[in-house]
């Protein structure tokens, strides 16, 4: 999977993740890989991103990316920092979010959501930590990004819970809803860029990364994906966005590991 | 009217077993202190709500407090799972813990409408989510002017909210600054609030629009230095990330964890705290 | 994207005949500046909503652009009646002017409901009050885990919200601080937001919960030197209470306010203002 | 109306209506006679009196009467500044209010409020000013104190309009109601002070104000009120009160004159 430049399958991911974001949209960050990219797109190409994370912090810049949803460092370089129910009030619900951006545990062919478990409700053979601020943003903000890596644990014909809709078990849970978002545009994984297909919603891939085989997603994914008539190859990183994206991991790696 | 105690005696007078108590934080300023306190005077049948169960739930939960736990997302952030409420949901270790889940919209929505003496909060919230399924607290209410479905759930109100902050006054108002999360909403949706701090001071020294709570909202007051490590107290001190990384490999295994609760608050001496 | 405009150009733009317009202001940075540029400008036909419509409110009231007021205290504060609102709801001058009123917590709650997304807000209020009877957009509900009747009322939702505050940097973000009264949610709620401000700074320089509202949630910034006067701005100029004082007389009197309109907004040259 | 200590009805009025505040109520405070009583009441037998002014202004200590409910002064002498949503919401629905202090235009047998109108809904012989805080205050708030002066205008028999719930038509407003305050326990005049009727809520004097007359009370009183059985003499001002009251008045005077 290496090119002429030097890249790992995850800077591919979170560089194409980043690329989705553009200039003006106001984005609620989930924390991981969405905070990842979101912030490498505002050091890089949209540096007028406003960046918005759950724990109130309204238009931060931080410096290293955090490790939790509320570090300090949120707060201390955002324009201002509001109580949690004002956030998820006035500000999500409240309609001043363009684009969501999430990560999960499980995603499936409408790109439902599951956080909640594997397994069954009463009897989990994984309890995962739960929905947190997925449902409402994915329901809220107008339009949702996801990235995940591909596997096929990951990406599932019908997850086991929808934690967070997509567009329902049957590609229609939008139809009819007032004052919903257009709801998930595009995933981004570390082989592909997939979007819903436009009638049925169900997810397509549209964009293979470069040295990525049909075989090599098709192989990763829990269901007969289907590939866009025109598909397209994912341009590689820039040797900017490379280096941009690797200090910040080298900085967020010093501020972290306690020094 | 808020008094100043001991964080012993705060917790000894009010927290008692088969309580419903909040101890919030948004990862910032979680009351570590407070909450090692309620293990050390080994509470039970308690009812914990949190909208980010970490760490410290993780502890309580492991070290028997728990019957209950009302939140809306369970993990160390940044890290992984909380191991200890896995092992009490999957497998029942020490007891069965019972779990109502929401969002984090819902939550928070719940602890203001909590603070706003309202028995229910009303949000645009739940949409094609399965949580309805498995929380029969969840409920869908027709807008009188719309006919727009929107979602209700009950408003948080604990027997006792636990909360930590900077600084109090010598009259027990306490400012909350940096990201204050739901920490007044719990205070005030609570029959009782117990706020540690790191300090108290003469003059809280704030700006006018800061988020103070006065001492008459507050019952007790509790002095814990360094109170929220290993979260943070902005202003104070970092959040020990390094810590929430280790915590993964303690709260693994049920032996580990044990030793660890006892080597770090079951037989600390009062002095060594 | 706050676009910084004239205020002359911000009113132009976003302030049409029929529209409906929350100017707000507790008191406090009520915005008079940009209410003279809109009977300036001879709007016509707008619905007027404002917990508190005082004297620029009148003054819109007596200089005809107003079709209808929705509001919960509309008098003088500390002086009396508003005799503009008076004279055009007890005798129609210059025209009939439609009434819809609330109490203070129902406008509070709508438009932290607008600000919110919500088509209503519920409160416990208007319990055993006559106004449900006469202002058929009080309704009630009942809570689906209580029963409780809960009042619900709709939210606030304007076309356009003007508001005063103290400063924006030169991205347009703006710092209100005092008195912030219902500001911030009428500036969210709205289509379409105007803030006028003292002055245009570097850097707001304020602490980490000030009430900041983003320049990406305000359409235009204007500057107003003196924008809320005879309201005041906390940390610039206090209030001209003598004004509050003097205007009973002026609004008493339908020559002597018509006067007062002509020699103070109408032919006041652009370069006086 | 005067004694051996020279005041006057009105001084008289604030007085006793300051008096009933205690220290460590939290009083809800209308502007006007309420916020002249309840500073007083803080600069006298009542400094730890807790003020709350709708403006958002929590635990305030002005040194002047403001005059108008957000004066900067209210603002400056606070603990901290709400927004009024969270004011109505959080500090008055949510249950933090033992006593609000309110004047009204007219008041009826039963302490219903009346400040919208003086005739007709649709035809107003008077438009008077509306609720404002007042309806919300009534029933939030654990217990209601009402301060005016006495006039058959103003004591009426029925309200014209029930802007805010003293006991209801018939006096049982608040049976069977959840989550109401006790309503008004006293009303304070220039004559007078009156309770509801422990039986039937129907406003009963049972304290006269020195030199007072029952005729004088029942002059000025719009229905024929009633007398409790052991009729009390309200105490007269101390000279430290009047003293208060008058520095306080003269500082307000000199500050609103625009000096």
């Amino acid at each position: 999977m290496s090119t002429a430049i030097d890249y790992s399958a995850g800077e591919m991911m979170t560089v194409t993740a980043a690329r989705a974001l553009e200039n003006g949209m106001t984005c609620f960050v989930g924390i991981g890989l969405p905070s990842e990219a979101a912030n490498l797109a505002r050091l890089t190409h949209a540096p007028e991103v406003v960046l918005i994370y759950e724990s109130g912090t309204l238009q931060t810049r931080p410096d290293v990316l955090p490790l939790s949803i509320g570090d300090g460092e949120l707060c201390e370089s955002a324009l201002t920092t509001v109580s949690v129910p004002e956030m998820f009030r006035y500000w999500l619900q409240g309609g001043k979010v363009s684009v969501g951006f999430l990560g999960t545990a499980q995603i499936d062919r409408y790109a439902n959501l599951n956080t909640t478990l594997i397994g069954d409700y009463t009897a989990p053979k994984v309890r995962l930590p739960g929905g947190g601020g997925a449902p409402e943003i994915a329901t809220n903000a107008g339009e949702v990004f996801i990235t995940l890596k591909h596997s096929p644990r990951a990406f599932v014909r019908d997850v086991d819970f929808i934690t967070t809709l997509g567009f329902g078990r049957d590609g229609k849970g939008r139809d009819g809803v007032p004052n919903i978002g257009k709801g998930p545009t595009r995933v981004i994984s570390d082989l592909c860029v997939m979007k819903p297909d436009p009638e049925d919603r169900e997810l397509t891939v549209v964009s293979l990364h470069p040295g990525v085989t049909r075989e090599q997603v098709q192989e990763a994914t829990g269901w007969d994906i289907r590939f866009a008539a025109e598909l397209e190859t994912t341009p590689v990183p820039s040797a900017h966005e490379l280096e941009v994206l690797r200090e910040l991991k080298a900085r967020t790696d010093r501020a972290h590991s306690g020094q | 009217m808020a008094e100043i105690l001991s964080l012993d005696e705060a917790i000894r007078r009010y927290v008692h077993d088969g309580a419903t108590v909040a101890m919030e934080g948004f990862t910032h300023l979680i009351p570590f202190a407070a909450g090692h306190e309620v293990i050390r005077q080994r509470r039970r049948d308690l009812t914990l709500i949190r909208m980010t169960p970490d760490l410290v739930y993780d502890q309580l939960i492991g070290a028997g407090c728990v019957k209950k736990v009302i939140f809306s997302w369970g993990g160390n952030p940044g890290v992984g799972s909380l191991h200890r409420l896995r092992d009490a949901v999957e497998k029942g270790w020490p007891h069965r813990v019972e779990i109502l889940e929401h969002s984090h919209a819902a939550m928070a929505c719940a602890f203001e409408a909590g603070a706003a003496g309202l028995p229910l909060a009303v949000l645009r919230g739940y949409v094609g989510s399965e949580l309805p399924n498995v929380n029969d607290q969840i409920k869908f209410i027709e807008c009188p002017f719309t006919g727009e479905r929107l979602a209700a759930v009950p408003s948080v109100r604990p027997d006792v909210s636990i909360v930590h902050a900077q600084k109090a006054d010598r009259a027990g108002n306490v400012l909350v600054e940096g990201i204050i999360g739901v920490q007044k909403e719990a205070v005030l949706a609570a029959s009782r609030a117990i706020v540690t701090v790191e300090e108290i001071v003469d003059d809280l020294n704030t700006h006018p629009n800061a988020c103070v709570i006065p001492g008459w909202a507050i019952d007790a007051i509790a002095v814990a230095e360094k109170g929220s490590l290993p979260s943070y107290a902005h202003g104070y001190y970092p959040r020990d990330n390094r810590f929430y990384k280790e915590w993964d490999a303690i709260a693994r295994d049920r032996d580990a964890f044990t030793r660890w609760i006892d080597d770090n608050i079951m037989n600390t001496a009062e002095d060594a705290r």
